[in-house]
């Protein structure tokens, strides 16, 4: 252990502003990185799930087309 | 080998693959960014030069190395997306980006601030400093350009090239930027070299490393199956998948 | 060597939209081939892609029973490729412009070539008039002399007709045949009808549109 | 068009052909198509000079007419003026043959792609760096440069400014179908010129303070040399890109 005390742990020797933005900043973009990430996942299953009900909404009417255009021929 | 390329083109094999992954390197990056942040803030001594604001170099260095290898890494997906036209590196080129711009924003604050109390001043036109700079408007120009065109694959394309460019100046910049400013410290922590450091301060640093290196292949894949699902959205399995997660 | 142009289950797809699946073609020596569709049916992207200008397509392109990657030094040497810019500069005059052309297919020289080419696209008088001060119509003109100019078996036209008056689309359609019929091959996209002939062939692209109704 | 008549009956049978080569006169034809576009639009030749100068002028208005002053930085401000001047011109490089369709004629030569963009490399060179590198020494005077450094100045502006161009053309072949492509054109190149920058003003430094001279100009060929190897590929390659639009 290199401190006696907390309170020398918060002061780091005197130079407790430079460590602890260095170290905060670090905290904030890491944690700031992985919660995006997981909004994004979620945010991207919620629009699965919105266009997986329209698919089911419009089976209804009219079958499923898996692969979107390409009908081509030639004459 | 190319069974291994070939497997890559699949998209729903490396949605499946990297799910079993993933919470391993979770756990791994924080195992190790939490041991070596204790260890690095509680434990390792205070440098008998710097006191205890050497501290920020478990943060610093870290960061520093993330910046430069995820550079490289955009190089390599970009090389492997124009050569094999594999989609999956592109992905993962477009969610690595960010993420390497944030570290290098990170090396550079943390360098800022760690040289207040060393040189005295915010900020010093230091050999480091000054290619971590370069390199962060390196990142900025390739995710400017990714964003400033309408077509994805020409998007793509663009910013592999870019990247490749860049991984190959940067280098001569690095060299010349040491050149410029031969009143550089020396390079303090090198794997495969002996440390100038004792043990008890460069093992929780190469904890730290491994830590950011974990959380970086932790969030890269991670980011990169939600990039999946958003590009493949019209394909059956993808659709299968929604129905299913309901 | 022989002049065919072949296609083996092509498919293109733009941000997740295909524009065409599974398109065979076999484009032969002597024909002229309409390529059909609405708009953003995918015409231009295939006429460019046909033309090697477009990598990102799925399938195979053979040139001469050769796959197009290796032949494309040959292929490249036997197109002619009009686009929707006529690619003429506007400070250069015809000849100039022509003379360029001429040079990047590697002949030296040629003026006399290039006065009839212009000659018989009805450009004769302004050789040496910058194209700049061209109307759309002649600029277009000097594109087609390039038709004229240069002895390619395989011409590949996106929206030739445009901005062309009713003599010169006529007499276009007249060159297009007489460059079938005397063995070379046009593929075309245009919105003006082509008269019918023997050599007509048409290419039907659509479903993938807008009018595609899903 | 006029109705050539009978001429269905023309015997003139096209057929395939090989290559015919003619590489060198395609670049030769190249090089001097741009050279007449360009003479022909003298404004855009002179623009980036006078920008040069213009720029130069601000520097003793905004910090101090003291000589020595002056003398002490005029090499790094010599060199940054004429980087950006050089730059001001990379844009419309590749844009006006985008925009009348002679890009696209340009990749469908049976011809290699690199060595055509080279000749047009070639072109913005003869007419921006070259110039530059003429007209630095008299704005070097009217800022008090050390006697002895003008060739120095000259030949390291003539020689960097060459492998600006070549890096600078990879950027702007990025670019050149995003309609405002100005801006970003600079945030991608201006990074990758900082090399060259450092041995260029290096290298008038050097003449000042009787260092090595030859060794920041060797430097500054060996840079020329890679970038003559590979940006022509990456030229090409980000044309073919941009095409696709």
């Amino acid at each position: 252990m290199a401190f006696d005390t907390f309170q020398d742990f918060l002061a780091m020797g005197g130079h407790a502003p430079y460590v602890w933005s260095a170290w905060g900043l670090t905290a904030v973009l890491l944690l700031g990185a992985v919660f995006h990430a997981r909004f994004e996942r979620r945010q991207v299953l919620r629009q699965l799930q919105r266009r997986a009900r329209r698919d089911a909404h419009q089976a209804g009417r009219q079958p499923i087309q898996t692969s979107r255009g390409g009908s081509t021929n030639e004459a | 080998m190319w069974a291994f390329i070939n497997k890559l083109r699949s998209p729903k094999w490396f949605y499946a693959i990297s799910a079993r992954l993933l919470p391993w390197f979770w756990a791994a990056a924080l195992i190790l960014i939490v041991t070596g942040a204790i260890w690095g803030l509680l434990f390792a001594p205070a440098d008998y030069q710097q006191g205890n604001s050497f501290r920020i170099i478990y943060v610093h260095v870290p960061a520093a190395f993330l910046a430069q290898s995820i550079f490289v890494s955009l190089a390599v997906t970009g090389l492997v997306f124009m050569v094999w036209k594999i989609k999956i590196a592109d992905m993962a080129a477009t969610v690595m980006a960010p993420l390497g711009a944030a570290m290098t924003f990170i090396a550079l604050f943390s360098g800022a601030v760690w040289g207040v109390p060393t040189w005295g001043t915010w900020w010093m036109w230091d050999a480091r400093l000054t290619s971590m700079l370069i390199l962060l408007f390196l990142y900025l120009g390739v995710i400017a350009l990714r964003g400033a065109f309408t077509s994805r694959d020409s998007a793509s394309r663009a910013a592999s090239v870019l990247a490749m460019v860049g991984v190959i100046n940067i280098p001569i910049i690095k060299y010349s930027v040491d050149w410029w400013y031969t009143l550089h410290q020396p390079a303090t922590f090198t794997v495969t070299g002996r440390a100038a450091m004792p043990m008890e301060m460069w093992l929780p640093l190469l904890i730290m490393v491994l830590g950011f290196y974990s959380f970086f292949i932790a969030l890269t894949l991670m980011r990169t199956r939600s990039e999946i699902l958003r590009r493949e959205a019209s394909k059956r399995w993808v659709r299968e998948l929604a129905a299913e997660a309901k | 060597m022989s002049l065919r142009l072949q296609g083996q289950n092509l498919a293109c797809e733009r941000d997740d939209r295909w524009l065409f699946q599974g398109l065979n073609l076999d484009i032969q020596a002597g024909e002229i081939v309409r390529v059909e569709g609405p708009n953003g049916s995918g015409k231009t992207t295939l006429l460019k892609i046909l033309s090697g200008q477009l990598a990102d397509y799925e399938g195979e392109l053979f040139w001469d029973g050769r796959p197009m990657r290796e032949a494309r030094e040959v292929f490249l040497s036997n197109l002619l490729y009009l686009g929707h810019a006529p690619g003429v500069k506007a400070a250069l005059t015809p000849l100039e412009n022509l003379a360029w052309y001429q040079a990047l297919a590697g002949q030296r020289g040629g003026e006399a070539a290039c006065f009839s080419a212009l000659e018989e696209v009805g450009l004769a008088g302004f050789e040496d008039v910058p194209a700049g001060q061209l109307s759309a119509g002649q600029q277009r003109r000097v594109a087609l002399a390039r038709l004229v100019l240069a002895p390619r078996p395989l011409w590949v036209l996106d929206e030739p007709f445009t901005a062309i008056d009713r003599d010169g689309v006529a007499a276009l359609e007249r060159r297009l045949i007489e460059h079938a019929r005397a063995g070379g091959c046009v593929l075309v996209t245009t919105h003006h009808e082509l008269t019918p002939c023997a050599e007509l062939r048409r290419i039907r692209l659509g479903g993938g549109g807008l009018d595609a109704g899903n | 068009m006029p109705a050539t008549d009978g001429a269905l009956t023309k015997e003139v049978r096209v057929a395939c052909e090989e290559p015919r080569g003619g590489l060198a006169v395609a670049v030769w034809a190249t090089l001097k198509r741009d050279l007449m576009l360009l003479l022909r639009r003298r404004s855009e030749v002179l623009n980036p000079l006078v920008f040069f100068a213009i720029v130069i002028t601000l520097f003793p208005i905004g910090i101090s007419p003291d000589p020595a002053l002056l003398a002490a930085i005029a090499p790094g401000l010599l060199w940054v003026a004429a980087l950006l001047a050089a730059l001001l011109s990379l844009d419309s490089l590749f844009r006006a043959d985008y925009d009348d369709g002679s890009l696209e004629q340009l990749l469908l030569t049976p011809q290699p792609l690199a060595l055509l963009a080279l000749a047009k490399v070639a072109v913005h060179w003869l007419l921006t760096g070259l110039p530059l590198a003429l007209m630095a020494p008299v704005l070097g005077l009217m800022l008090a440069l050390p006697a002895g450094s003008y060739l120095v100045l000259a030949a390291s502006l003539a020689l960097g400014s060459a492998s600006l161009s070549l890096i600078g053309a990879i950027g702007a072949a990025l670019t050149v179908g995003l309609s405002r492509g100005g801006v970003l054109l600079s945030l991608l190149v201006l990074p990758l010129y900082i090399p060259v920058l450092i041995f260029g003003a290096g290298a008038v430094q050097a003449t000042i303070f009787g260092d090595g001279v030859l060794a920041h100009l060797a430097i500054l060929g060996a840079l020329l040399a890679l970038a003559l190897i590979f940006a022509p590929l990456a030229i090409a390659a980000s044309l073919r890109i941009s095409i696709n639009g």
